[in-house]
């Protein structure tokens, strides 16, 4: 039978997958889809606890997530955009102009 | 009508309509209040309401304007200029033309040509005649100089065909022997008109 | 989502719902065939033409000869496109239109009779998944299939196509907001996310039915719901006169009919929540009772034609503005004055 | 056995999208293997009778996040692969797979603890619906109407961010707008 742990294990792999992902791209927009993965991740884990546990707060903080992924894909979109006029281009070694 | 008509080519003087839209709104209240105008007053709800009286009557009011076009075809003008044909003499059934090859001549596009040669009886005889119907553009101008009568325009407008020599041979056109009592006399462009009497004006004696 | 729903009716088998899901895509990809014979037939009577006549007694068969001719047809990938995505884009479409009818009552319970072999007696379910939140997942699966139309347009390296895809994005985004909202008013009087719970509410006749109570929010739907079917007055994603063909420029026998047979599913899809959710639905009593929701889905259907031959289309740029400037601002209103009735 | 069959296949499928998401140098690929795997975590909520949460996955996640990210992509041409120097693989699989393993202790922790409490605990036979609505809107109301405000604000930020030079073109350089400027007030 399939347990929490089964599912807290799944969780923790998307994680360190979009954990891998933030590390090693290096365009804007990808860094955000990782990022899309590290919260979904999150999600997994939040509602296998609340089932299991028969508590509804793993699914309220879901929730919470979701909305927060949402405002980010709003601001992070607005970002994309002016650094695309700007830079003309979404890698992050084009837009690091403080380096110096 | 009179001539004058058909040579008038000043389109933008004839009396044509102009809607009056009136002046689009610029004000946001005023785009708004337009808005609210159209809605209410059911434009939309017109239109919804002419195609379905057009369905109606034409499912059952017997409008269907659909013609199937292979198996039903309408009516054509007795003056449209389509492929030719040659016409045969009535009382003999042989065939009108006498070769004089005024047709060859006028044909602006250059595409009808002929031959002659005397037969037996020392009479002239067309020995050739073929129009090149990817040259003609169906002007008119032999049939309204053939002074026999014997090369109308006819009624057949499918031009579409296998092979062109299907029906560019004199013999294609001609007036099959077998069908003499169905040739019409005014059967195409270029043939007597039927009130020709009544427009011929008689030259004075003194002449 | 198989599991919940063999917990929650216990005579429903797994048999039973692959037989539902059998009948489900059979039928409706059969009625989506013979849905644009139909939109053809209706399309010409309106403009006094006879239509297709050809195929068969009235042209019946012409689904017959348009299936040969979609599948005959030479499957053309542009050699810049992205090939994987362009193959993949219209099963897209039609899987998400096909899952969404899914959760909707289409077809009445019926027990196969006993004399067939091996499947005899099996008990069919109306609904293939009796999510309890029904609405909300055909909602969310026809928010899933704009993914079908953006990714052709996307992938398929054509200008038409990637202008297709952004209306697709602008279009499907701005009008979920619509249809949610608006059908968010009868929810609440409903108290229930359920297709059943809704026709239930409405079983006391014609008087009872949600348009009288709700108009604002039956029109605002309908309108959303033309915009994610992408019908005619909305018809953005790819129309000939603006954008070649939008999204499906490049595309070519079954992957294009698949997008056709998508569009249709998902016509029936909105013609059925509009009847059960606003007409009333079926009556589970009557035994001609599947007849009613099957005349007011025909009705519905026959509105999506009926304006495509009457109505002209708009701009994108009025697109917008109807959605949020005038649809947008209308459901909330409508949703704040239904909350307050329903309080007070 | 359903849920058995559903979980395998539903991890199994999420992971080897998310894997081409974080992988794939082609942007299309990225977006759609992201999108679908979303849409398989919501089979994963709904396996876990969360209904409600899968169906807001569906159409927040899937319908609106995802579509706004594609709607970004169109400013590239997402046919064409993405140029990034990637250094050091190495360490960063290092990084990752040493956040992973911490990950999975985390994780594993409430397994353990059996002392745990369900303060909003679930009822049977009311709806999922009903439940998150009664906890959403009794005990995280405030964060509730807290989280409505963050996405008003991120709304208003998104619109200023994007709309400030909205008469610009993107593509094209400014100099050939600025022709067609003078052109229109000649006339």
């Amino acid at each position: 039978m399939i347990g929490l742990s089964h599912y807290l294990i799944v969780s923790a792999i998307i994680f360190s997958i979009g954990l891998v992902g933030v590390l090693r791209r290096r365009n804007l927009l990808m860094l955000f889809f990782a990022t899309e993965v590290m919260l979904n991740a999150v999600n997994i884990a939040f509602a296998a606890i609340s089932h299991y546990y028969n508590d509804l707060t793993g699914q309220m903080f879901a929730f919470f997530i979701i909305a927060i992924a949402a405002s980010e894909v709003a601001v992070g979109l607005g970002i994309l955009i002016v650094l695309y006029k700007k830079h003309g281009s979404l890698d992050l070694d084009d837009l690091s102009s403080m380096r110096g | 009508m009179s001539l004058e008509q058909f040579k008038n080519r000043n389109v933008g003087t004839q009396n044509y309509k102009t809607l009056d839209l009136g002046q689009s709104p610029t004000s946001g209240m005023g785009k708004f209040t337009q808005v609210i105008k159209r809605s209410v007053k059911g434009e939309l709800f017109v239109g919804l309401w002419v195609t379905i009286r057009e369905m109606f009557n034409a499912l059952f009011r017997g409008n269907m304007h659909t013609v199937k076009y292979p198996f039903e075809k309408l009516p054509i003008s007795p003056r449209y200029r389509a492929i030719h044909d040659m016409l045969r003499l009535l009382e003999s059934g042989s065939y009108r033309c006498i070769g004089c090859g005024l047709c060859e001549k006028i044909c602006i596009s250059n595409c009808i040509s002929m031959d002659t040669r005397y037969d037996e009886n020392q009479r002239k005889e067309v020995s050739e005649y073929t129009i090149n119907f990817g040259r003609c553009i169906f002007c008119g101008y032999c049939a309204e100089v053939c002074p026999e009568l014997a090369i109308v325009h006819g009624p057949r407008y499918e031009n579409a065909s296998e092979q062109r020599a299907s029906f560019s041979l004199f013999e294609d056109m001609l007036t099959p022997i077998d069908k003499l009592n169905l040739q019409q006399e005014y059967d195409g462009f270029g043939a007597v008109s039927p009130n020709a009497d009544e427009n011929i004006k008689q030259t004075p004696l003194a002449y | 989502m198989e599991t919940t729903l063999v917990e929650n009716l216990p005579q429903v088998t797994a048999v039973g719902v692959i037989i539902k899901a059998v009948i489900i895509l059979a039928v409706i990809s059969a009625i989506a065939g013979f849905g644009t014979f139909v939109e053809r037939k209706v399309l010409a009577f309106m403009q006094r033409r006879l239509g297709p006549m050809h195929v068969g007694p009235y042209g019946l068969l012409q689904i017959a000869a348009d299936g040969i001719k979609l599948f005959t047809k030479e499957d053309i990938i542009p050699q810049n496109a992205n090939k994987l995505i362009f193959m993949i884009a219209p099963v897209i479409t039609a899987a998400t239109a096909f899952i969404a009818l899914s959760s909707v009552p289409v077809f009445p319970d019926f027990i196969i009779p006993e004399f067939i072999p091996l499947l005899g007696g099996t008990f069919v379910p109306s609904i293939a998944s009796d999510l309890n939140i029904g609405i909300l997942f055909v909602l969310g699966m026809m928010a899933a299939g704009l993914y079908g139309p953006l990714l052709a347009g996307m992938s398929q390296a054509n200008k038409w196509g990637i202008i297709g895809a952004a209306r697709t994005a602008v279009q499907f985004l701005s009008y979920e907001v619509v249809t949610g909202l608006s059908i968010l008013a009868p929810i609440m009087l409903v108290g229930s996310l359920s297709f059943v719970d809704f026709n239930n509410y409405q079983a006391a006749g014609i008087g009872s039915w949600m348009v009288w109570q709700q108009p604002v929010a039956f029109v605002l739907f309908l309108i959303a719901g033309f915009a994610e079917t992408n019908r005619t007055p909305f018809d953005l994603l790819e129309h000939e006169a603006e954008v070649v063909s939008g999204y499906a420029t490049e595309y070519s026998g079954m992957r294009w009919g698949m997008f056709f047979i998508g569009e249709y599913a998902n016509m029936i899809t909105i013609s059925v929540i509009a009847a059960i959710v606003f007409l009333g639905g079926y009556d589970p009593e009557a035994t001609l009772g599947w007849l009613t929701i099957i005349l007011k889905i025909g009705f519905f259907f026959f509105l999506m034609l009926w304006v495509r031959a009457a109505w002209p289309h708009v701009r994108p740029d009025q697109l917008m503005w109807l959605c949020w400037k005038v649809l947008m601002p209308l459901a909330v209103v409508n949703i704040l004055i239904t909350a307050i009735v329903v309080m007070v | 056995m359903y849920e058995i069959v559903a979980f395998y296949l539903f991890s199994a499928l999420t992971i080897g999208l998310f894997i081409i998401t974080v992988m794939s140098k082609n942007v299309l690929y990225a977006m759609t293997s992201l999108a679908s795997a979303m849409v398989l975590i919501s089979g994963f909520f709904f396996i876990l009778g969360a209904d409600f949460l899968g169906v807001v996955q569906l159409i927040v996640y899937v319908g609106a996040i995802m579509a706004l990210y594609s709607f970004a992509m169109m400013f590239f041409d997402a046919t064409r692969d993405i140029k990034e120097k990637n250094t050091n693989n190495a360490l960063v699989f290092l990084l990752g797979g040493m956040s992973a393993l911490v990950l999975v202790l985390m994780f594993s922790a409430p397994i353990f603890s059996d002392s745990i409490q369900a303060l909003y605990p679930m009822h049977e036979g009311a709806g999922n619906a009903q439940d998150v609505g009664i906890v959403l809107f009794t005990k995280y109301l405030v964060p509730f109407e807290v989280a409505a405000l963050m996405l008003l604000v991120a709304m208003i930020a998104g619109i200023i961010l994007a709309g400030k030079k909205m008469d610009q073109s993107l593509t094209e350089d400014m100099s050939a707008d600025d022709e067609i400027m003078i052109v229109k007030d000649e006339k």
